[in-house]
């Protein structure tokens, strides 16, 4: 099976449905002649013409705006917004008008627009390169949230996604766009290739939206976190020697409760982990949730670690970024509360 | 602190008690501006944006180049549907004051650009609305009784009781959904029109946007994906010289004309006497071809008045003079083509009294036959658990379990 | 002491701080000559006249963007958007720029600026006029996010929050605009005159950010909400004979833990409850909050009744808005669960 | 489905491999533009914003009535300026290479921009920048050191490590913060204005964006509130061909400069060579003259190359051709006055050598100076526990156990 990177998996992805679809477009800043700042589009617009790649003002409103009437006119167009926290400026049309479009209509007009964006810290980008915005789209009917944490994920999930009728913000980890990435800054870099979900077939495939993973069996506690985190859980849970779940939540909004509280209830405890600030983020979603449906099986409160509640500061990446430290001090906060 | 600003605060010409004044409009005689080409470029017709296109003069007779010379018969059909729209406004307005709606928009005033610009478009054409467009429907196709039906909110309804009165769609007819958020639907317009272009298809697309609403965002943004692809659409703004209360100055029209907005782009503007139906029609068939022939996007600005209130949510004699629509120099699009049509011997006093009351009874009728499909206090009602539906094309979980739920709690519509 | 109501009680706030600080202004569309669509600018530009009390440009992000501007030249702005729902287009100025000014300059450069809006169901509005979207500004650090729930509260977190350095979305939930709501649409209007928090002060006070009220009460189950949901749910416990306390959150962020908290850990019995959709909504920090604390003490998983995971149904508003009967399931679930 | 696509796509004159190509750009010759007084109307200065103003010929002569006849003791400092400005950036730019700063971004090709434009403003107008713009934070009295401590977010930095290099503000200087997000200071620099018209000052407020942030919906509502209230402010775009990758035609650039993009709103704009400090002084000087009277805004388009890649994160020789800038019409700036001055007779080639070796071993003493505050390997460090500050004017209770829990886990800098 060939090896991906994520960057790799995902313009697979297109590729793949592009070749499938005539009507699969791409419209974002840089995506064309150039192929994106991180290169996810390379190569995409000399294979299928600049009338099928296009290079869109910085606008990203408009860029959202424009692909809603090109779905409407029966396009599925992929919109890259740079980086995800530049999709503000799209928000009114995100929320107002592609989640809402299907719902006022009753389905007579839709747009499948999938909305593709990289998110999250750990590559020094300072406050407007860091951002995890997904909980706010999680709170937004009519609109599906996804989160990836690996090559194989990216690609099936990125195709369900281009292939749904619903929209959907398909939010990609640059952090570990090249290998994964355990939370320790000063580690050599590692790649794809030493990662079971490095494996990537060249074809196509869906992973289907709305279902989580069990990333790591385990028996002691359930961690439940997507995206880079997935990987820097895994590594503190094997740091510590403690038989930790972990679940790869994936797909943020629909939710895949069961594999969830199934966890949970297997274990009995539980810690949250998400990169974005913890005052209402997407962590109070899962905690209310699984303390609602595991209230007799939790043997402590469910905990949350997640980024501070500031912007995301440059010099300090490394102590806000929630880290092995972080995720091993609150796992022991969770082992150590009395049943 | 007010008295050292030398901030320039724009002023209406009248407020409630002041003697209207439109001395602020520039205005060209009827038949008196030239008409290009439409391959000219431009620059060359940059004119078109600071005139004001008018085929109709103050005798009523039809003048100039942009003359489309339409039949007779064309024309009697355009009052027709004038008309139709204004007496159902009047009916649905009753119908809101008598509380059996919860909300109305009329388009008094300004029946011409819906009309005008339906009958200049091919059935093919996409059309984005506004609020105030609802002429672009009834031209469509659609029935009388599915638009009360809608406003009703009833079994009939096609938002399914989702939407605020008003809030029509249709896809057969090609009229897209209307938002409650202003300009949304501008982009929108512009990305269909570059889809109809990728795919090698002449349809374009038109949008609405009211005076007010060209300060959002999504104006800019239509307009410039409109200029940089070179779109084929139709960006129309409906300048009715007020926003709510804030007249057209506040959002920026005190200096240049709207149908300037997109010179700086490079997208041409035309300026037309909204109110006559005849240049109307005959901007947009040019702006049409236009586009179809790979022109690009043109912005026409359709110099109106709003006739009524916002909504029937607002009270514009708080804000403005009583007796402005009466003042306005560009009258009553009706009114203007009734007299035209008089005055070349193709219509009567008693064949329009005529017409208003066969309108009026085709309205009565309809509303009749909407209201056994449900009214707001009488069934049929719509089965609320269908309010879960169409949130997703493959709905979550979570909405089946709110369903059920929801159907717990609340078994009949007394039930509350 | 007068009586006013929550629309009366708004204006006199503006009223006072701009009598006493004449750097106050207000910008919005049609708050001017005309006083605003719900009037609760009524007379304040024939008071302070038109360069304090401007009309704007239907543009909610220039708006913010430019009450930044003149908060960073010492004006203290207080701009208001018509409908909460039409907030977005002016979400990047918020989230980018309002609520981040100070901590990118280290103080240097902030802007106070209040934003009002209208919020919430009940009347009739439909998609877009009935929305409640203060769970995505909790999630924004850098911002308060308030919403009070009767008049005394209304005029005094307005002026603590026109006041305040600090940036602060003020929502105002208009169906109790003019009389408290118990939820039940098909009962006679009443005013505000009948309700203790009716009775306002003339002159300047302040209700301090950051603070909760125990609105009622009780010993048997505590009911977490705020804004017009205060009156549904303290009618709903009345109807049902429930011996609830309520708690009005009034100030979302920052949150005042410890009056919630207390109360939980009294009534070992929680129920969140709140308009906007529950999904992703604030009541999942709520509840995530609350079970952390309170996990000892919780006799039954913390429970959320809320908007359905749906736009705002026009037609439906009765089935969708978390009226008495939704609140009273709601309170029998939470006290029925076996401890 | 690319065969038959009809729409028109924006493509650069030339890619990697091509010769360069400015025939797009239209020039005017030196001093051939007509000056107009500063109570001109809008409507009659048109002109400007489709010619090109240029003072310095291509013999370094100063021309026409544009030339602001500046002593050569102003304009040596003003070359020592645009120098400073780029032997710093060369600086960064290498120790951004070797590692020691995180990111950097150039304004090389455009130094007269900041340059000549603080030189035109007076202390107390206050400028919105954006991240091309260190020169205005260097004129407006911010140390090196200071700039690189910003850099290094060291014990020193402006930012307390808060920020990305570059991102300086300084409120003595009346520069604002700069933002990640493109455009979004435009509007803040009209808001400023307001309240500077509001308070009866006569300062005024200037901000700069890139031809690509013209598209961003920030530049309308700029536009539109500074055309409403006619705010006393100069919005500057800084139309140096590229953003990223994207040539200007892909925001629009292709039919009309971008100067004129307010003419629809009746902003006047004026078309400036970039590159020509005597030019963009001129200008300068006469749009704050008019807002300074209560005329109103001015957009300044300043045409101008990006002479470098777009910041450390980019490889342009992926996106255009090489040797693109040497074939750029408008030259260097900092070559032209140079020229200009030793035309002269105020200037040699020795003098600027030595300025050179001069401004070096300033920059050079800065940085060995800002090292002392510490660097990215080496302390001091600033306390991580800063971070928690300023988030609000009145921190909540969670920001201080948040600071005490961190403090629990990272004890110090090496302890992640
Ligand atoms: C984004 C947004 N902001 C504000 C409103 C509230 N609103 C509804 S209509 C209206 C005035 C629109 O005026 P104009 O664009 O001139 O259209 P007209 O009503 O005159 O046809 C306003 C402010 C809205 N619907 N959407
Ligand atoms: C809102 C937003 N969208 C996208 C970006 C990413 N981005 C940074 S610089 C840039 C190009 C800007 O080009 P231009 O405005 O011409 O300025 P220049 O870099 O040429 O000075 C882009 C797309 C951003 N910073 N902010
Ligand atoms: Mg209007
Ligand atoms: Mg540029």
């Amino acid at each position: 099976m060939p090896q991906m990177n994520m960057i790799e998996a995902i313009r697979s992805a297109m590729d793949v449905v592009m070749d499938k679809d005539p009507n699969v477009i791409i419209l974002g800043q840089d995506v064309g002649f150039f192929g994106g700042v991180f290169r996810c589009t390379d190569g995409l617009q000399r294979k299928f013409g600049e009338h099928r790649v296009i290079d869109a003002p910085i606008a990203e409103g408009g860029i959202i705006g424009a692909a809603i009437g090109m779905g409407v006119n029966g396009l599925r167009p992929i919109a890259e917004i740079q980086f995800a926290d530049y999709i503000y400026p799209g928000f009114d049309q995100i929320v107002s008008e592609l989640a809402r479009l299907r719902y006022r209509s009753c389905g007579e007009f839709f747009s499948p627009v999938t909305i593709r964006t990289p998110c999250g810290g750990g590559i020094h980008g300072g406050q407007t390169h860091s951002q995890s915005p997904e909980a706010i789209f999680t709170h937004v009917s009519g609109i599906k949230t996804v989160m990836p944490s690996n090559p194989y994920d990216a690609k099936g999930l990125l195709i369900a996604s281009i292939e749904s009728d619903d929209p959907i913000v398909f939010f990609e980890p640059k952090r570990i766009y090249n290998g994964p990435f355990d939370g320790d800054p000063e580690k050599p870099a590692v790649s794809w290739a030493s990662h079971p979900k490095g494996e990537v077939p060249d074809g196509h495939y869906t992973v289907p939206i709305g279902t989580a993973e069990i990333a790591r069996e385990g028996s002691e506690l359930s961690i439940i976190t997507y995206g880079t985190l997935v990987h820097v859980a895994t590594a503190a849970a094997d740091a510590m020697g403690v038989d930790a779940e972990i679940i790869d939540v994936r797909s943020l909004s629909p939710l895949d409760v069961t594999t969830i509280t199934d966890s949970v209830k297997k274990t009995g405890r539980c810690m949250i982990a998400h990169e974005a600030t913890r005052f209402g983020g997407y962590g109070g979603e899962l905690a209310a949730t699984i303390q609602k449906d595991c209230f007799y099986y939790l043997e402590a409160p469910v905990s949350r670690v997640a980024g501070w509640d500031t912007p995301y500061p440059h010099a300090f990446e490394w102590q806000y970024f929630p880290g092995q430290k972080r995720i091993a001090a609150g796992i022991r906060r969770v082992m150590e509360a009395a049943a | 602190m007010a008295n050292k600003s030398r901030l320039h605060i724009p002023k209406p010409s009248a407020r409630p008690g002041d003697k209207p004044d439109f001395s602020y409009l520039e205005l060209s005689p009827a038949g008196s501006v030239d008409k290009p080409s439409v391959g000219a470029k431009t620059r060359d017709i940059e004119y078109l944006s600071h005139e004001l296109v008018r085929v109709l003069d103050d005798d009523h007779e039809a003048k100039g180049p942009w003359n489309p010379v339409l039949e007779p018969e064309k024309l009697q059909i355009a009052l027709r549907w004038m008309l139709l729209n204004r007496v159902f406004d009047e009916r649905m307005w009753q119908i809101q004051r008598q509380g059996r709606i919860s909300f109305y928009i009329q388009a008094t005033g300004e029946e011409a650009v819906s009309i005008a610009q339906a009958m200049a478009l091919r059935a093919g054409d996409m059309c984005f609305p506004s609020y105030r467009n609802q002429g672009l429907y009834m031209y469509r196709g659609m029935q009388l009784v599915d638009m009360m039906c809608q406003c009703l909110s009833n079994t009939r309804d096609m938002c399914k009781g989702r939407q605020l009165p008003i809030m029509y769609h249709t896809k057969s007819g090609n009229v897209f959904s209307i938002s409650g958020n202003l300009a949304t639907q501008y982009p929108h317009a512009v990305g269909w029109a570059m889809a109809s272009a990728i795919k090698g298809e002449d349809h374009i697309a038109a949008s609405w946007v009211g005076d007010g609403s060209t300060a959002e965002a999504d104006f800019h943004h239509a307009l410039t994906f409109a200029a940089v692809y070179q779109a084929p659409v139709i960006l129309n703004v409906v300048n009715n010289q007020w926003a709510i209360s804030s007249f057209q100055g506040t959002a920026g029209g005190e200096r240049r004309p709207f149908a300037a907005r997109g010179l700086g782009l490079g997208i041409p503007g035309i300026r037309v006497d909204g109110n006559d139906l005849l240049a109307v029609y005959a901007v947009t068939v040019w702006a049409a071809d236009r586009a179809r022939r790979g022109g690009g996007p043109t912005l026409i600005e359709l110099v109106t008045y709003r006739g009524g209130p916002h909504s029937t949510s607002d009270d514009p004699s708080k804000y403005r003079p009583k007796d402005e629509w009466a003042a306005f120099p560009l009258g009553d699009p009706i009114e203007r083509l009734k007299q035209h049509l008089i005055h070349d011997g193709h219509w009567s006093e008693a064949k329009h009294d005529k017409l208003i009351e066969e309108l009026k009874a085709e309205v009565l009728a309809a509303w009749k036959e909407a209201q056994q499909y449900g009214t707001m206090t009488e069934g049929p009602y719509l089965d609320p658990a269908s309010m879960f539906d169409d949130v997703y094309a493959e709905p979550p979980k979570r909405l089946e379990s709110q369903r059920r739920r929801m159907l717990e709690v609340y078994r009949d519509k007394g039930d509350l």
